[in-house]
């Protein structure tokens, strides 16, 4: 039972953090950024090249990521996603867009950082084992509590801070906030930025435990797609009880029906689907149309 | 006359905010019904009831003598009842003509199948649609603006063309959410006169919700008024002008409206 | 937009011939080999080992004056497609095969691929090399195939023999993602450990290909307490963690895999909880490889920057295919030819020490001689590289 | 109905020659055999596609039409190595149940709009794959291999043991069969889209409250529109399991629900023949740039990324030139 409870902390807090940039490029933008996942995966190889590689110091690698993420997505939103979201019928073209980008980051990882598995030295050592009840490696509480922590910080960055505020004019009424004055063409990009920054930051800090390869991109996003899906679609506190849920969802679906083996995951789509179809606008979400 | 449309005991509940308490009043045949009421009366409510895009909390809407809330709103409008919205609500791409035919759904004879293989039902259907349409917007004087898109319409053809696809299902009794919201004095006018010559020429019955008072007053055969969610009066319009408590509940705000 | 087309289909028209160009200036007759594997996407590894074992391989006797076959010296050329672990993918790469001539392909990497190609294959005379365990790929009626290494079900037993003999393991845990492949691994491995007399104490558990983070998965695993966890069909990227996942949790029994693995990631992905890992390997650990096998590995590393241990085992099935050639020249175009050397065909093993053979085994399996005889290395993990544990052979 | 004008029959004309004459010249000049089976797998793919595009014609992004070939190629599969029956018969029995599939699962989730539509249908595939993992009559993990042959080959006279002459005429007896079948489907949905449905779904694509104000059953029509929709999946589906002679969970993944969706967004999606050639382009792109080597996917994404940066609205919206002016 304790066991079920860290699991489902630590997975929850490391899906949190996934599921708020996706979210947060979706409620800016309507953007649904099937490309989420790569950028996670370049996150992880960048704290792997200059973390495990280079020898540089892990925090100094975990900003590096977020720099180069950010720049990334800033890139992205500037030359592709804005012009395209301007000369497009259909909002849904964007998803088109980011299904390409995705394929181009995959391109790229594989070309830059090739195709196998990778890891680096574990930053602390040592299992926190409290009777073998409880089991949790030091680095695991570690990066939770970082991740906790980050999630805690990017509240406070959008709740108290100016470039915070924008952004959520800016997420709740379009037209609005250029009327109140925001330059809704730099918060885009920065908003999209920040996003990125946070898949970037969270690669970066899970690449210490789960390691990295080029194919967890698309299976990271499908899995933020869930999380922002329960918690309601392009809301802050959505995408963290989402990731929190999925988290014990999976702690919980694993330890009780391991004998079952196959049928978690079905059991966690299927319960899913009648979640919503109940509740379309998933916990916290406004309906959308 | 005999009551076309019975609103019965009708109330509505979001959580413990209580929108509409309790209204009841009757629609006759052939006439222009008016309900008005300030902002929060809870106006809009009370139409999506009637028109059962949402459900009421108790109470019932009657046809005929039939209940008609609580169904799906296309049941309703197959009974005859059809609604229409405010500008915004449009087949942006369709134009003018498409939206009227497409609107007159209801009237076909052939079923889904026949028209994708084209039987002979389905062919005459499509004919008289043609020539219904181009009527119907004769009609409306809408002709000269038949093949322009719906999304480049100025407001005022908006409201005509909400007009004309809910004239378009042939209804029995049209009702118009706001029909004259944002309109100057010439287009409310105009709007009169369409909602007039809709009753007396093609014997609609309409019900209307409404913020306009003076149009209000030259266009209704009745008025039905809401505050807070209450039915505080109902009448002619000469009646409503002289109400004690109608002229309270529009003191200040909205004295020069009514032109008191 | 006409214009934009044009100008599409002309760079890409371009840079098609400048590629052309490049591969059309030996002197040599040119033999083609294909390759159909995945080489993007979650299971690039598998197929990029593959590919570029085969392209090193190729440089190598190019380099040194090409591949005589009869009376004729060929410069070996690798046509590779990748199949993006696709099967309709895969089946228009081995159609792709076809169109280029070729008769020879080594891959599909995995089992839906291996059987989507079967029809093009068997009707373009194609025999192919994949790396795919059902055994109806390679039984009767099915004759185009060839087992390009050792299945799960011949060295599964042989592993968990070796280990019941020496370690004194008695109860054993498997553990697969769930998919295919692995599936099928399991369910063979399950097969081999019961007719051992091992006690099975957990076959159910699976996890999601996309897992990440293995501890709730192995949890119930590790309640069983077995003597040895089996990770069945393993993939190289989640091999690690699951080591790693386990032994955190506590686990000290043996952990192994019938698969083949890489010292590299394992030392990256586990550190020192990696040692003691058995796996599957080719010939690469020193007290097997012949100078071959070294000159390949150093060829390898400097073409592509970084050996991949995997491709120990994959080495072989280009070389099974140009040495059978060699023995029967007529061959080259003519797979029944092919077919009917593989009975009686015998060459020496020249990346091993000694005196191992090149041969074509699996009457015990498949009821023909449908498996190349790779030595069935099983290997120890132990700080940062391979030991070999034992090696036997298949029949 | 508008009648079909010259211009259109024309158009209809080219196409048919393009795929019953000008493709086989051309193929047999070249000798590009290849192309065949290429061609063969756009047609089947078009056919998924088709069934996606018209999901988007009521207002709803579909991400999970793989879920119904997989589930089209199973039934085929199962049919006809489990039960014997004729795969011709199997074909519209596919199709039917992956229909019947859709209306089951479409009762709850065709309520959802927008996003939550999408993202659900994209986990619906891996249900489907999850599921065919876990059952017994889909033969789990092992899938089902060795299907034979549709019966109707034999008709070609074609044997199955590989001949140089026999197996050319497979190819093209599958290319036929894929055509027809692509054609017969966007007949179908040309016409379906021209006619009283059709305008149905375009005013419930364009607002569905004031579509169910007109007396419009936009539930009921919701319905009928995904299962034709999964009914297209489910023929794609299982033509490719008949090619392929083996089904496994595998056959169709996220991947392919996400590229469906992708030829129609790049066709584009106000056209009814944009899927067709969105399909024909990414696939045929694909395949076209496989000299490309390790650069493939890396050149295959830019154009792609370029097409949609200049394009937004699709290949088909330069030829027309529609929808630019919002």
């Amino acid at each position: 039972m304790e066991q079920i409870l860290a699991n489902g902390i630590y997975l929850g807090s490391q899906y949190a953090m996934i599921a708020l940039g996706l979210t947060l490029i979706f409620a800016l933008m309507n953007v649904l950024n099937f490309a989420h996942g790569q950028m996670y995966v370049i996150g992880g190889f960048v704290t792997y090249t200059f973390y495990g590689q280079w020898g540089v110091p892990f925090v100094l690698a975990l900003v590096m990521s977020c720099v180069t993420l950010a720049i990334i997505g800033a890139l992205i939103e500037k030359f592709l996603f804005a012009p395209v979201i301007k000369g497009s019928a259909r909002e849904e073209s964007t998803m088109l867009l980011a299904a390409g980008i995705a394929f181009l980051l995959d391109a790229l990882i594989l070309l830059i950082f090739g195709e196998k598995q990778r890891g680096v030295p574990k930053i602390v050592d040592g299992v926190f084992n409290y009777d073998f009840r409880l089991i949790m490696p030091y680095d695991r509480i570690l990066i939770c509590v970082l991740a906790i922590l980050s999630i805690v910080a990017f509240i406070g960055l959008m709740q108290y801070s100016k470039t915070g505020r924008a952004l959520r004019a800016l997420a709740q009424d379009r037209i609005a906030a250029q009327l109140m004055g925001v330059n809704v063409d730099r918060y885009s990009m920065i908003g999209f930025a920040l996003g990125a920054m946070l898949a970037g930051l969270v690669g970066g800090l899970l690449v210490t435990i789960t390691g990295v390869n080029l194919g967890m991109g698309g299976a990271t996003s499908i899995k933020a797609f869930m999380m922002v899906m329960i918690g309601g679609a392009g809301v802050i506190s959505g995408a963290i009880w989402g990731g929190i849920i999925l988290g014990f969802m999976e702690a919980i679906g694993l330890a009780v029906l391991s004998q079952y083996g196959d049928i978690t995951y079905l059991l966690i789509f299927v319960s899913l689907m009648i979640f919503l179809a109940i509740r379309p606008q998933g916990l916290m979400g406004k309906p959308w149309g | 006359m005999s009551a076309l449309l019975q609103v019965k005991n009708v109330t509505k509940k979001y959580g413990g905010l209580t929108a509409n308490n309790n209204i009841s009043f009757d629609v006759s045949e052939n006439e222009i019904l008016s309900v008005i009421g300030p902002n929060g009366a809870g106006k809009s409510t009370l139409f999506k009831m009637i028109s059962s895009f949402t459900p009421t909390t108790s109470g019932e809407v009657l046809y005929h003598g039939e209940r008609i809330s609580n169904l799906k709103p296309h049941i309703v409008a197959r009974k005859g009842i059809v609604r229409t919205f405010q500008e915004t609500t449009i087949f942006k791409s369709m134009t003018v003509r498409e939206s009227v035919i497409v609107a007159q759904h209801l009237r076909a004879k052939a079923s889904l199948a026949g028209y994708f293989w084209g039987t002979k039902t389905a062919k005459e259907d499509v004919a008289a649609f043609g020539i219904y349409a181009d009527e119907l917007l004769e009609f409306l004087g809408m002709s000269s603006i038949s093949s322009e898109l719906a999304h480049n319409l100025p407001q005022g053809n908006l409201r005509a063309l909400g007009v004309a696809i809910g004239l378009a299902t042939a209804p029995k009794v049209l009702l118009l959410d706001e029909p004259f919201a944002g309109m100057n004095h010439d287009e409310t006018m105009q709007m009169v006169d369409l909602v007039r010559s809709v009753r007396d020429e093609r014997g609609v019955t309409v019900l209307l919700v409404e913020h306009d008072m003076p149009a209000v007053m030259n266009i209704s055969d009745r008025i039905v008024v809401l505050n807070f969610g209450e039915k505080i009066a109902e009448g002619s319009p000469s009646e409503i002008q002289n109400n004690e408590k109608v002229i309270e509940a529009y003191l200040g705000s909205v004295d020069d409206e009514i032109g008191m | 937009m006409q214009r934009r087309t044009l100008i599409k289909v002309a760079l890409t028209a371009v840079t098609l011939t400048a590629l052309q160009s490049t591969t059309a200036l030996a002197e040599n007759s040119v033999l083609k080999i294909g390759f159909v594997g995945v080489t993007s996407g979650p299971a690039a590894a598998w197929g990029i080992s593959n590919q570029r074992s085969m392209e090193a391989r190729a440089a190598w006797i190019n380099e040194t004056g090409g591949y005589k076959i009869g009376d004729t010296t060929y410069d070996i050329e690798i046509v590779s497609f990748d199949d993006q672990k696709d099967p309709k993918r895969a089946i228009a790469g081995m159609e792709k095969m076809a169109q280029e001539g070729i008769h020879y392909v080594v891959g599909p990497n995995v089992d839906d691929g291996a059987a989507a190609v079967r029809p093009v294959a068997e009707a373009n005379g194609i025999m192919y090399f994949p790396y795919a365990f059902p055994k109806s790929l390679y039984q009767a009626p099915a004759s185009n195939a060839v087992l390009g290494m050792v299945a799960n079900y011949q060295s599964g037993p042989s592993i968990y023999k070796h280990l019941m003999e020496n370690e004194g393991v008695k109860t054993v845990a498997f553990i697969a993602a769930n998919e295919s492949d692995p599936l099928s691994q399991r369910d063979g491995g399950v097969a081999a450990a019961k007719a051992l007399g091992l006690e099975v104490v957990s076959d159910t558990v699976t996890y999601q290909v996309d897992t990440t983070d293995f501890t709730p998965v192995l949890t119930p695993v590790m309640r069983s307490r077995p003597d040895l966890l089996v990770l069945s069909g393993v993939s190289p990227a989640n091999a690690p963690q699951l080591i790693r996942s386990a032994r955190e949790l506590g686990f000290e029994g043996i952990i192994s895999t019938e698969t083949a693995q890489d010292a590299g990631v394992l030392a990256e992905g586990a550190g020192d909880l990696a040692n003691g890992f058995i796996s599957v390997g080719g010939a690469s650990t020193p007290e097997l490889a012949s100078p071959m096998m070294n000159e390949f590995v150093q060829r390898y590393t400097d073409m592509f920057g970084e050996y991949n241990d995997e491709s120990n085992t994959k080495v072989y099935a280009l070389e099974y295919i140009l040495e059978t050639l060699k023995a029967k020249p007529s061959a080259i175009t003519d797979v029944e030819a092919f077919k009917a050397t593989m009975d009686t065909f015998e060459a020496p093993n020249p990346y091993m020490k000694g005196d191992a053979k090149l041969r074509y085994v699996g009457m015990t399996s498949f009821g023909q001689r449908r498996q190349v005889a790779v030595p069935l290395v099983v290997n120890v993990y132990q700080d940062g590289a391979f030991e070999t544990l034992f090696v036997a052979e298949v029949d | 109905m508008k009648n079909i004008s010259s211009k259109q029959l024309v158009s209809v004309g080219l196409l048919l020659f393009a795929i019953f004459v000008a493709a086989p010249l051309i193929i047999g000049a070249t000798g590009r055999w290849d192309f065949y089976f290429t061609l063969t797998s756009v047609a089947l793919l078009a056919i998924a596609s088709a069934g996606v595009w018209l999901t988007f014609y009521i207002g709803r992004i579909n991400i999970g039409q793989g879920a119904f070939a997989l589930i089209g190629a199973y039934v085929s599969a199962i049919l006809v190595v489990k039960s014997g029956v004729s795969f011709w018969i199997s074909l519209p029995a596919a199709g039917i149940f992956a229909a019947i599939v859709a209306i089951v699962i479409g009762l709850p989730i065709l309520r959802l709009r927008g996003v939550y539509f999408a993202m659900i249908t994209l986990v619906l595939t891996q249900v489907v794959t999850l599921t065919a993992l876990a059952l017994p009559i889909t033969n789990g993990a092992k899938g089902i291999s060795s299907i034979p042959l549709p019966s109707g080959v034999s008709l070609f006279g074609i044997p199955i043991i590989p001949d140089f002459a026999a197996m050319e005429s497979t190819k093209l007896a599958f290319y036929y069969t894929a055509c027809i079948l692509m054609i017969a489907t966007y007949a179908a949905l040309y016409r379906l889209v021209n006619s009283r449905l059709g305008h149905l779904c375009r005013s419930m694509q364009q607002n569905e409250e004031l579509a169910s104000s007109i007396g419009v059953n936009i539930s009921y029509i919701r319905m009928v529109i995904f299962a034709i929709s999964s009914f297209f999946g489910g023929i794609g589906g299982a033509m490719f399991g008949s090619i392929a002679q083996s089904v496994y969970p595998s056959s169709f993944q996220v991947a392919d629900s996400v590229n469906f969706m992708l030829n129609c967004f790049l066709g584009g999606l106000g056209y009814v023949f944009g899927p067709m050639l969105g399909t024909l382009v990414l696939y045929f792109g694909w395949d076209l740039l496989f000299e490309l080597g390790k650069y493939q996917l890396l050149v295959y994404s830019i154009i792609l990324i370029a097409v949609i940066r200049f394009l937004p609205n699709g290949l088909l919206s330069v030829r027309i030139g529609k929808g630019a002016s919002k």
